[in-house]
């Protein structure tokens, strides 16, 4: 009876959506709130899936045929699910109170409906995508995703730019999914003939792919594309810069925040779950990690919209998941347990943080747009002086993306340093993680500063955002704090997470109240340093205490008021010019890219660089999936 | 290399400042200073104040009290000595002295004044009675008997005397 | 016991901080054949300046502005937590060389949000400057930590503590060397604080307290990375390792004192290439590592 | 050659020596005449407006040329028709400033002037009163007026003020850098901030033999050379045969007063890059020669040493024996200090191809002195007018071609080993004789000019002979009132870091520039080089 709970959400994100079809202004009002309640519900799911595995099955139609694996409908929500649930759930509800307030200013120039039917229906589709246990469902649900989420992208549709983004979005993905298709229909033809069911391919696929290793390969490369895509892994994630930033800002939030780590939960499914561990494959995802953070990171640091600088930030944090995840796969497939965990750990654990800052950083840059109507870090000034508390929510984001103790973000990052440099043959990917994370620091000071600081060119009204929206700022921000100074908690989850695909991390060990330690390699804690923090400032501003008079800024004895204003554009130009190579690097890949597409061209195959066109992106990835299949017949035979 | 050969340098040479405040500073003969009349010497000839460029130095008459005030302000002084030039009787001369800082405006101002001497026919003070003695050298004789008259009366003395002649016209 | 010897060697680094710099000048001025002022110099200034009130300029964010320095402060006092420097304290419980350098991070970080904060231009290009400086910094200081990682096979001090002696360490502690001297702001690397074009750059509106506090920052940084590096090298519980510390620390500001007075100021650039060309060598020594000699 | 450029233009020769030229040119003439001028290779040097309504003239504008080839200076006076004069600013832009300042002072329009605006009144200056105008009294103070600031802010770029109060400048003066991160894309100068009225108060108050010592202060650096240019300007006029031993101490004490200035050039140089120990021992050297000066005239600085026909002490021979001893000793060392500094490579770095000045674009403005040699302009007032006793001694100048900061540093290095060459080779043939020959009577109304190189260039007196021991004008000129056009040139493109060291490199003396003005009051914005530089 308790598993009916799971129906709940469903039940009433559909009715939000059929309320959102209806032009009424006080719709949106009832959607959103309608969709924080089910987020609510989503998160009690999520605790309860932590204490035991909830199931439902529905047996749809009895038949014998291909469709026999699509034959039972099952959620379940095991450790894994529930951890992710918890991530949605939060996000989710602080995106949909947020946009109670945030999305009255599109009134008047939008067709509100577009959001109020999808929002709902986006949020249903990533619920689905976690807690259901059928991998034919799963990507039923998936494409689903994909879809509501790109008419949310397209929300502004008299903005060419806009549905541009959405469509370029759709077809990238969509012909990502084209290759998990592939993979699934590889696994349920070879394996697990027509058992789509999760338990059922995690008990046969390892087996049979220790036999067969081709498959092995062909799988992980179908997977590695096809999900890589989703989450924007380098190669592949041309479309999350332009996707993200048109987006309304808590939409953006609820798709740097959870949907681009869906693919990381699938990757955690598939290559913890069903496949054989092996240490060549960890080693590529780990590249494929260190390739996604530091390029993304270094364009990151060029941006000028600040929206548009968050996305390639998000790119960068997933490059901070990859990089454990693959590290953890290949610890544990050389029998290190002990890194091994701590690097998975790290993974989700950077999962889950980068969810929470991300999306507060969105909701600040939502704050922000919603006051000034403007994403341009050029034209932005001193708003901390008109917003206090969107300026202090924004630096709390910042300091935890930066990595800076005793915020969330340090405590991941700790430990993906800590598993990762010690053993010669991952340090080099934890050297580069370092560097990588002073240039977040860098752009993280130009987001800030560039919005909230630096005077403006000419002034801007503005004041502090309505209540319904600092308070989901504000939520974030507290959980950003409180996982940093108390990150036993969520480890404790983690580690939940974890064993339910089989990886035990030994929590006792490495949580020696009251800090984290890593026997004879590293430790951490938390709580002392946030104490003396605390304490000394206070103390030092009881024995110096500042209080000073007004005085005009120093022009070296000007009158006039010049423009003091640093443009966006002018941060770190040294630093860029220096480091130059990385650029070019950058934009040779770019067009050799387009090369290739033009090649392709040539055979009337068009890549999403080119053209939008839909038909073609099928016909690339149908074309694709027939040769590998092709291939694979012949390595089988 | 070169780097090395300089600290080298430098430690060679050892320390080339000195603990100046704290301990007097050498001056070379001929420093120009703060200048200095000498009441004792001066004349009141106005020589000094024709030539001074900013006139720090200034010459006025006292004509009720019949007093020669010859007045030097340190504070516009350019210690260019030319009034150490063209002194006749060197009463101004330039010390070595100078750290000349002061919170007083006193101690800027030097003031010299020289008794002035009547004419006998108007009364009237017209010169100093140094410089007059100090002119009285290369008088001729015929001269001196007037020497106490001021320019004017002096002037109508010549005068009377070129239409008179010697002793005082015919009877 | 720890509790007690750390919070000695707090003591210890507050009282000796300024007078490690007061030396430095002595010694400077030796070197430009002056007198120097006395080694106490920098506490009179220190405590002048927090006698002297503090002003905000208008256009600057006040509570950024003002509570920044104290931040910048503290973070540094919390990495003393850390690091033994007179005393050899045990400090396995608190953090690891990774927290150290992430709480040098935060200092600059609030030093630099403090300095845009003032809404100065000078500040915002200087601390542009400093920002430039620390990423190209933190990316050799990268590979040093790497490097050292792999060596010692571990981050938390209780290991590292002396480093065993091969050719890949000392060449790290080398490169070490050279990251500690561009991170304490010494003369051909104070381009944020470059008098002659951006006066004082990130400093210039800070006045009284808030300025002692970022002086004696600087202090403080310095001497805790001194206390670093020479942990690195002397054996943590050997007899004569006060002795030997407190020698390390009057050779290392000779020779810091010597470079600084003797190198012109680098162009950022110029500062940032050579760090860049620094950390390809610093590759080769975390090579050298792997390989394990 | 010149003569024949004058005539062609039915010019009125009021004055043909070996020295001087004075021509009276027709108004319409004038353009045409000072473009024979420019394209004969002769330079402008500066230009002064008198009144000479006194005169029964009215009022008159002088071109002063220099021309190296001929040696000597051509003056080109142009009468005021109704308060009008063509300008030449068109044909020679150096002339902008010049002009401008005639405008300002004594109210004489140019035609077809391209920037026709206020470049040396304050803005609150009421319109109308011309400070030099003869029926103006030099304690006079007129009325403050009130002014609007027009000024908007530029977007895109931070306006970096460097100065009134800057560390950089030593003195107010105000440069505004449009700076993009680190590199500088535009550059405004706005200069004229310190006012002493000297030109006012010489005509006004001072008698001939007290202005020596008022022009000595004109600069805080190089005030010696001032003073003798303006002596000799006197002279000329008065044709004062000044004994051959007097030369030769001028002479002396004008290369110490060079190697002290560049000295502290190069010491401040060395600061600018950051390089507080070459600054060190670069003052410590320059000391001895400051004690030096001390030992001859009794000041470090303000010598005092020069009057109408001569000088006024006398050097001994125990005096000679310590000069040239100390010589010895110090040539070493400063060798020693700038062979070896020069070897630090990232000093080298910092000036090596920065602010470069081209040739053509320095002839165009008129440098002078280190900045035009700098960029291989063959110069240099100390031969092509030898006056003093330079034309008895033998002397290189140092020429490099690549215009950028190191070819200034190195051509100031190279000029201080020459001045103590200079100086041995004077004091060996120090001629007998007295030092001061005061039989003279001076004429009226003659026009004279005096030049001399000083540290910094070419440094002009133009002076017109009053009645009874006066001048009717005088007009001083300081170097940097030509080289500082070429400042925002030099900035433009260059990294901000560079900038101290690219103002620095023309061997600012802002004071010398300013002298002349006579008001105070609070400036603002108004003029910018760029405007007729092809600026931002």
């Amino acid at each position: 009876m308790e598993a009916q709970i799971l129906l709940l959400p469903i039940g009433i994100l559909i009715i939000a959506a059929l309320i959102g079809l209806s032009k009424a202004k006080v719709v949106l009002k009832i959607v959103n709130m309608l969709s924080a309640v089910s987020s609510g519900v989503i998160i009690y799911d999520g605790v309860l899936g932590l204490k035991t595995t909830i199931e439902l099955k529905y047996n749809l139609f009895n038949s014998s045929s291909f469709f026999a694996s699509l034959d039972y409908l099952v959620f379940r929500v095991d450790a894994l699910s529930a951890f992710f649930l918890l991530i949605l759930g939060i996000l989710s509800l602080c995106a949909s109170v947020y946009g109670i307030k945030y999305m009255e200013r599109y009134f008047e120039r939008e067709d509100m409906r577009v959001y109020t039917f999808n929002y709902p229906l986006f949020i249903l589709t990533m619920y689905l995508v976690v807690i259901c246990w059928n991998l034919l469902w799963f990507i039923i649900f998936w494409e689903l995703m994909t879809l509501f989420s790109q008419f949310l992208v397209a929300f502004e549709q008299r903005k060419e730019k806009a549905v541009k983004a959405a469509f370029k979005y759709f077809c990238m993905t969509k012909a990502g999914a084209e290759f998990i298709v592939l993979a699934l229909i590889l696994i349920i033809l070879k394996a697990t003939n027509f058992n789509a069911n999760y338990s059922e391919i995690a008990n046969v696929l390892p087996a049979y792919l220790s036999v067969h290793s081709a498959t092995l390969y062909t799988l992980t490369f179908a997977l590695l594309i096809g999900l890589g895509v989703k989450a924007a892994m380098v190669p592949l994630h041309s479309w999350l810069p332009d996707a993200h930033p048109e987006a309304p800002s808590n939409v953006s939030a609820l798709l740097s925040g959870i949907m681009i780590k869906l693919p990381i939960y699938m990757m955690f499914r598939f290559f913890l779950g069903f496949f054989p561990l092996k240490p060549e494959i960890g080693i590529v995802i780990a590249i494929f990690g260190i390739l996604t953070l530091f390029f993304s990171m270094m364009y990151a640091l060029l941006q000028k919209d600040s929206k548009r600088l968050l996305a390639f930030s998000s790119i960068d944090n997933i490059g901070y998941i990859l990089l454990p995840m693959g590290a953890g796969i290949y610890f544990l497939a050389n029998g290190s347990q002990l890194f091994g965990g701590i690097a998975l750990a790290a993974a989700l654990f950077h999962t889950m943080n980068h969810a929470f800052f991300k999306g507060l950083l969105f909701l600040t840059a939502g704050s922000v747009m919603y006051e000034t109507g403007t994403r341009d870090l050029n034209y932005l000034g001193s708003l901390a002086k008109k917003m206090p508390l969107t300026a202090f929510t924004a630096l709390i984001g910042s300091l935890a993306i930066a990595g800076i103790p005793p915020l969330n973000g340090f405590v991941s990052k700790w430990m993906i340093y800590i598993s990762t440099l010690t053993s010669p043959a991952t340090s080099l990917f934890g050297i580069i993680a370092i560097f990588i994370s002073a240039v977040t620091l860098g752009t993280f000071v130009k987001y800030f500063t560039a919005i909230f600081t630096k005077p403006p060119v000419k002034e801007i009204n503005a004041k502090e955002v309505p209540l319904l929206m600092s308070v989901s700022q504000l939520l974030l921000a507290l959980l950003c704090i409180v996982f940093g100074i108390y990150p036993f908690l969520p480890l404790k989850m983690i580690s939940q997470a974890l064993g339910s695909i089989g990886v035990q991390i030994h929590l006792d060990s490495l949580v020696v109240y009251p800090s984290l330690v890593v026997p004879k390699t590293g430790n951490y804690s938390p709580i002392i340093i946030f104490a003396f923090l605390l304490v000394s400032t206070l103390i030092v501003l009881l024995l110096i205490p500042s209080r000073g008079e007004v005085v005009p800024t120093w022009k070296t004895g000007r009158s006039e008021d010049l423009n003091m204003s640093m443009p966006a554009d002018a941060y770190y130009r040294d630093f860029r010019e220096v480091f130059r190579e990385v650029y070019t690097v950058g934009d040779a890949s770019k067009r050799f890219v387009q090369k290739i597409a033009e090649i392709g061209g040539m055979f009337g195959i068009k890549f999403e660089v080119l053209s939008y066109d839909l038909n073609s992106m099928l016909s690339i990835a149908m074309v694709l999936i027939v040769i590998l299949v092709a291939v694979l017949g012949g390595v089988e035979l | 290399m070169g780097r090395f050969k300089l600290i080298t340098k430098a430690i060679s040479i050892g320390r080339v400042t000195e603990k100046y405040p704290f301990v007097p500073l050498e001056v070379p003969e001929g420093f120009r200073g703060k200048p200095v009349i000498d009441p004792e010497k001066c004349i009141g000839c106005t020589a000094c104040s024709n030539a001074c460029p900013p006139q720090a130095l200034q010459v006025y008459d006292d004509l009720e009290s019949g007093v020669r005030v010859v007045h030097l302000f340190i504070g516009r002084c350019i210690f260019c000595a030319r009034c150490q030039d063209v002194c006749p009787t060197e009463a101004i001369k330039l010390t070595k002295e100078f750290e000349l800082a002061t919170l007083s405006d006193e101690d800027l101002h030097q003031i010299v004044e020289l008794q002035m001497v009547r004419c006998e026919e108007c009364g009237k003070p017209f010169d100093t009675f140094r410089h007059l003695l100090y002119t009285a050298k290369e008088l001729q004789p015929w001269e001196r008997e007037m020497m106490f008259l001021c320019p004017e009366c002096r002037a109508k003395k010549v005068s009377e005397k070129l239409i008179f002649g010697k002793g005082g016209g015919y009877v | 016991m720890n509790i007690i010897f750390i919070a000695i060697n707090l003591a210890f680094a507050l009282i000796i901080a300024p007078l490690i710099d007061g030396f430095e000048r002595k010694i400077r001025a030796r070197l430009q054949n002056r007198q120097g002022p006395s080694i106490l110099q920098t506490w009179w200034d220190l405590i002048k300046l927090f006698k002297r009130p503090t002003i905000e300029p208008q256009d600057s964010i006040k509570s950024l502005y003002k509570l920044a320095p104290y931040i910048t402060f503290t973070s540094v006092l919390t990495a003393y937590l850390i690091i033994p420097t007179l005393l050899p304290a045990s400090t396995n419980f608190i953090g690891d060389l990774i927290l150290v350098v992430y709480l040098l991070g935060l200092a600059t970080l609030s030093f630099v949000i403090g300095a845009f904060s003032s809404g100065n231009a000078y500040a915002q290009i200087g601390s542009n400057r400093d920002v430039s400086l620390f990423m190209s910094e933190e990316l050799l200081l990268a590979f040093i930590i790497g490097t050292i990682a792999v060596i010692g096979k571990s981050l938390s001090f209780d290991q590292l503590f002396p480093l065993p002696f091969r050719i890949s360490s000392l060449l790290a502690l080398l490169l070490l060397f050279l990251v500690i001297y561009v991170a304490s702001t010494r003369l051909p690397f104070d381009i944020a604080e470059a008098e002659p074009e951006i006066i004082e750059g990130p400093l210039i509106e800070y006045s009284g307290k808030h300025l002692g506090l970022l002086k004696y920052f600087v202090f403080l940084k310095r001497l805790l990375l001194y206390s670093l590096i020479l942990d690195f090298i002397i054996p943590i519980q050997n007899p004569i390792r006060l002795t030997c510390y407190l020698i390390g620390i009057i050779i290392l500001s000779i020779v810091y004192s010597t470079f600084e007075a003797y190198y012109g100021r680098f162009r950022i650039d110029q500062a940032i290439r050579i760090l860049k060309r620094a950390s390809i060598v610093a590759l080769i020594v975390w090579m050298i590592a792997v390989v394990g000699w | 050659m010149i003569l024949e450029i004058l005539k062609s233009n039915n010019a009125k020769i009021l004055r043909h020596d070996e020295k001087v030229t004075v021509a009276l040119v027709p108004n319409d003439k004038l353009r045409t005449t000072a473009e024979l001028l420019f394209k004969a290779g002769c330079y402008y040097a500066t230009g002064a407006g008198v009144d000479e309504r006194l005169l029964g003239v009215g009022f008159s504008m002088y071109h002063i040329f220099n021309c190296e080839v001929e040696g000597r200076y051509i003056i080109i006076k142009a009468v005021a028709s109704n308060l009008k004069i063509p300008s030449i600013t068109p044909i020679i832009s150096g002339a902008n400033w010049a002009e401008r300042e005639v405008m300002d002072m004594l109210g004489i329009f140019f035609d077809e002037h391209p920037e026709p605006v206020r470049l040396i009144l304050p803005d609150d200056w009421p319109e109308g009163v011309y400070p030099l105008r003869k029926d103006f009294r030099y304690n006079e103070r007129p009325p403050r007026v009130e002014f609007e600031q027009k000024r908007e802010k530029k977007p895109g770029v931070i306006e970096v003020p460097v100065g009134p109060y800057h560390p950089a400048l030593h003195e107010p003066e105000m440069f505004e850098l449009y700076v993009k991160g680190e590199e500088i894309v535009g550059a405004v100068y706005r200069g004229f901030h310190i006012h002493r009225g000297m030109e006012k108060l010489a005509e006004g108050r001072m008698t001939i033999n007290q202005i020596p010592f008022l022009a000595e202060r004109i600069c805080g650096i190089c005030g010696y050379t001032h003073n003798c240019a303006y002596v000799q300007a006197i002279e000329d006029a008065a044709k004062i045969e000044v004994p051959e031993r007097a030369l030769y101490i001028r002479t002396i004490l004008l290369e110490l007063e060079r190697i002290h200035s560049h000295m502290l050039w190069l010491g401040v140089a060395f600061h600018l890059l950051g390089f507080e120990s070459g600054f060190m021992h670069t003052w410590r050297i320059r000391e001895t020669f400051m004690d030096l000066a001390e030992l001859l005239t009794g000041n470090r600085k303000t010598y005092g040493m020069n009057l109408i026909g001569g000088v006024r002490r006398n050097i001994d021979e125990n005096k000679k024996k310590g000069l040239s001893e100390i010589l010895d000793k110090t040539k070493k060392e400063i060798r020693e200090i700038f062979d070896n500094a020069t070897q630090m490579r990232e000093l080298i770095n910092r000036m090596e191809g920065i602010g470069v000045l081209s040739k053509k674009k320095g002839r165009e403005i008129g440098v002078v002195g280190p900045t035009a040699r700098g960029s291989d302009i063959d110069t240099d007032v100390r031969r092509d007018h030898p006056y003093a006793a330079y034309g008895d001694l033998e002397f290189k100048v140092p020429i490099y071609k690549d215009g950028d900061v190191l070819s200034r540093f190195l051509v100031r290095y190279e000029e201080v080993l020459e001045s103590i060459w200079l100086i041995e080779q004077a004091l060996d043939q120090l001629p007998p004789g007295d030092i001061l020959n005061e039989e003279y009577e001076l004429p009226e109304h003659t026009i004279c000019v005096g030049a001399t190189e000083a540290p910094r260039g070419e440094d002009v007196h133009f002076a017109i002979m009053g009645e009874g021991n006066k001048v009717y004008r005088w007009h001083p000129r300081a170097p940097t009132y030509n080289n500082l056009p070429a400042v925002p040139i030099m900035l433009k493109g260059e990294k901000l870091a560079d900038a101290p060291i690219i103002i620095a490199s023309i061997d600012p003396c802002f004071s010398c520039t300013d002298h002349i003005v006579i008001v105070d009051g609070e400036k603002v914005y108004r003029c910018s080089l760029d405007n007729y530089l092809g600026g931002l």
